[in-house]
């Protein structure tokens, strides 16, 4: 195929658009769809604009998403039911509170070492990143300056979590209390050292 | 359930146990006159009630606990022993802090990632494999497609030896109660003795599970002890030994019970 | 959802087959559908003439097959071209961390088996030499005294990264942080895999 030219050819790059999503399991970035279907990057973003259209919310019962870096097809979540009585495997299951920490911590302080994790949570982390490692939410990256494996989250996090990027995850210091706060207990925390100095 | 959720009816304080926390952050709460004890009391009847030990959550409470107690140590030390202290109070303040505020830090985004997770509730996505007739036109890539250098590269990553990680800020049970245990039966055989007597010379730890295998002998009836005032002598004796009217027991060992 | 009723219903449980199709592997049968959307066989079958109008050859990327006694979906034999392209593509530069180093050990210190790679590791190198062995660089060679698979490098290995023979592996020297150590690379690799573990 080559590049959007006639009328007719918007419609057909959103198809072989749609193929192509339909057969990847991970996402396909602007650059990627245009690189396989010979087209300008220009020409797929309009006929990734056909297919979104083609498959808006009560259209379709799958659904076009921008995830993980790129775009993928997911089932619509009202078929959520009767896709449960289908198939066994629950979707995902929740993450236990830990297993949440853990992913938190590896999402922004990516890369990071498990005994960092332990670090921060105050106890150990080892089943957490296990399990996270099995449902592919996190992978190991290499290893820090001091040898130990550290890790970062995948495409598969994206996916599940339904973030685009990680820069979608909201600033971390977001929770933190004010600076006021923060001073104050600071200044508390300073006086009960110095109560004790003196 | 997470502990935060524990329900607490304290002498100090009704309430959710991650309200407590923050109002002892604050220090709205005085941690000073709040019985930490009463806290694993209700936390234990929680347990009682539900008939199931979730170890997620009790491994929670425990690091929680404990935090508390480092800190209600702490505030207690007041200036005594000040020389025995590793870490600077300014130091000792700002590392509390950062600790507090990464927890909390992560506590909330963990829960931010569950909020995410549920709005993406129903949606799934298509885990097929490729067409034969697609995954036969993989090609295989190229010879000496891959640079060697990697290989050593990564040798020389696994050669490295982690450095020694420092262990000075967590209690290593260096100390066995057993042994303590030993030691404070010792010591009653041949009469009462004063706590110091026990510890003399011995670093925090073994001070602090001393006291615990003291309160072990309390528990199984081999000891009991007096306090005059507060940081003042421990006596120790068997329990058949005269015991003065007044003698205050457990209670002064007070706040270190909790 | 309850049987097809409403004027509104056939659309709907169209776009719940719809879902599950794309979910599912395998063709699925009407009753299977049936089952799973509770509906009738019969609004079912209403259900997949829409559907297969809505995947009409032309109107969509991914076409609606009945193959094996039930249905299925599939991408549309036009996107062939573009997505050989996309998948054809070879990837050459996709050695994971855990996997370069579990080369890395198997290549250096063969015939090592799965323990004796953990081990120096510091975690699991399970997935790694699956994937190794997957993409023909390690292969099977025998059992260690203790029992275990032993693993080698393989003739496509050294193909794959211009060696001649296993001699022209680059020495390890180069890129050892402590040169001063006398021990053999096999036990040194042990000592060091073991204090990362601990």
């Amino acid at each position: 195929m080559s590049d959007a030219q006639g009328p007719d050819d918007a419609p057909r790059l959103a198809r072989t658009i749609e193929s192509l999503l339909f057969l990847s399991t991970d996402p396909l970035s602007t650059a990627e769809l245009a690189e396989a279907t010979q087209a300008g990057e220009g020409a797929v973003a309009t006929a990734l604009a056909l297919l979104s259209e083609r498959h808006a919310p009560g259209r379709s019962g799958i659904a076009l998403r921008e995830l993980g870096g790129g775009w993928t097809l997911a089932s619509d979540p009202d078929s959520e039911d009767a896709a449960r009585r289908l198939f066994s495997r629950p979707r995902v299951s929740t993450l236990t509170p830990a297993q949440a920490e853990t992913l938190a911590i590896v999402a922004y302080l990516q890369p990071v070492s498990r005994p960092e994790i332990t670090r921060i949570r105050g106890v150990s982390a080892d089943s957490a990143v296990a399990t996270l490692l099995d449902r592919g939410l996190i992978e190991e990256a290499g290893h820090s300056q001091f040898g130990a494996v550290v890790y970062r989250t995948t495409t598969q996090f994206l996916k599940l979590f339904g973030l685009r990027t990680l820069d979608e995850l909201p600033d971390v210091a977001r929770w933190d209390p004010t600076p006021e706060e923060q001073a104050e207990l600071r200044d508390r925390l300073l006086k009960a050292g110095e109560a004790r100095a003196s | 359930m997470s502990i935060g959720a524990l329900e607490l009816d304290l002498e100090v304080f009704t309430g959710p146990f991650d309200l407590l926390l923050t109002l002892v952050l604050r220090e709205e709460v005085d941690l000073l006159e709040l019985q930490l004890a009463e806290v694993v009391l209700a936390y234990l009847d929680h347990l009682e009630q539900r008939g199931e030990l979730d170890l997620e959550t009790a491994t929670e409470f425990i690091v929680l606990i404990a935090a508390l107690l480092e800190l209600k140590s702490r505030l207690m030390l007041m200036g005594e022993e000040e020389q025995e202290l590793d870490i600077e109070p300014e130091q000792a303040a700002e590392e509390l802090l950062a600790r507090m505020l990464d927890a909390r830090r992560y506590r909330s985004a963990a829960a931010h990632l569950g909020e995410l997770l549920a709005r993406e509730r129903g949606v799934r996505f298509r885990e097929a494999p490729l067409p034969a007739k697609l995954r036969r036109t993989i090609v295989a890539p190229a010879e000496g497609s891959y640079d060697a250098q990697a290989l050593g590269e990564a040798m020389g990553r696994l050669l490295l030896m982690p450095p020694q990680i420092d262990l000075r800020h967590v209690a290593v049970p260096r100390v066995a109660v057993s042994e303590r245990l030993a030691l404070l039966r010792g010591l009653l055989r041949r009469g009462a003795f004063s706590f110091e007597e026990a510890v003399r010379g011995a670093d925090r730890m073994t001070v602090a599970v001393t006291l615990f295998a003291l309160l072990e002998l309390y528990k199984r009836g081999e000891a009991d002890w007096q306090q005059g005032e507060s940081f003042g002598e421990i006596a120790v004796h068997s329990p058949q030994a005269a015991m003065p009217a007044g003698a205050a027991t457990l209670a002064s060992a007070g706040g270190l019970a909790g």
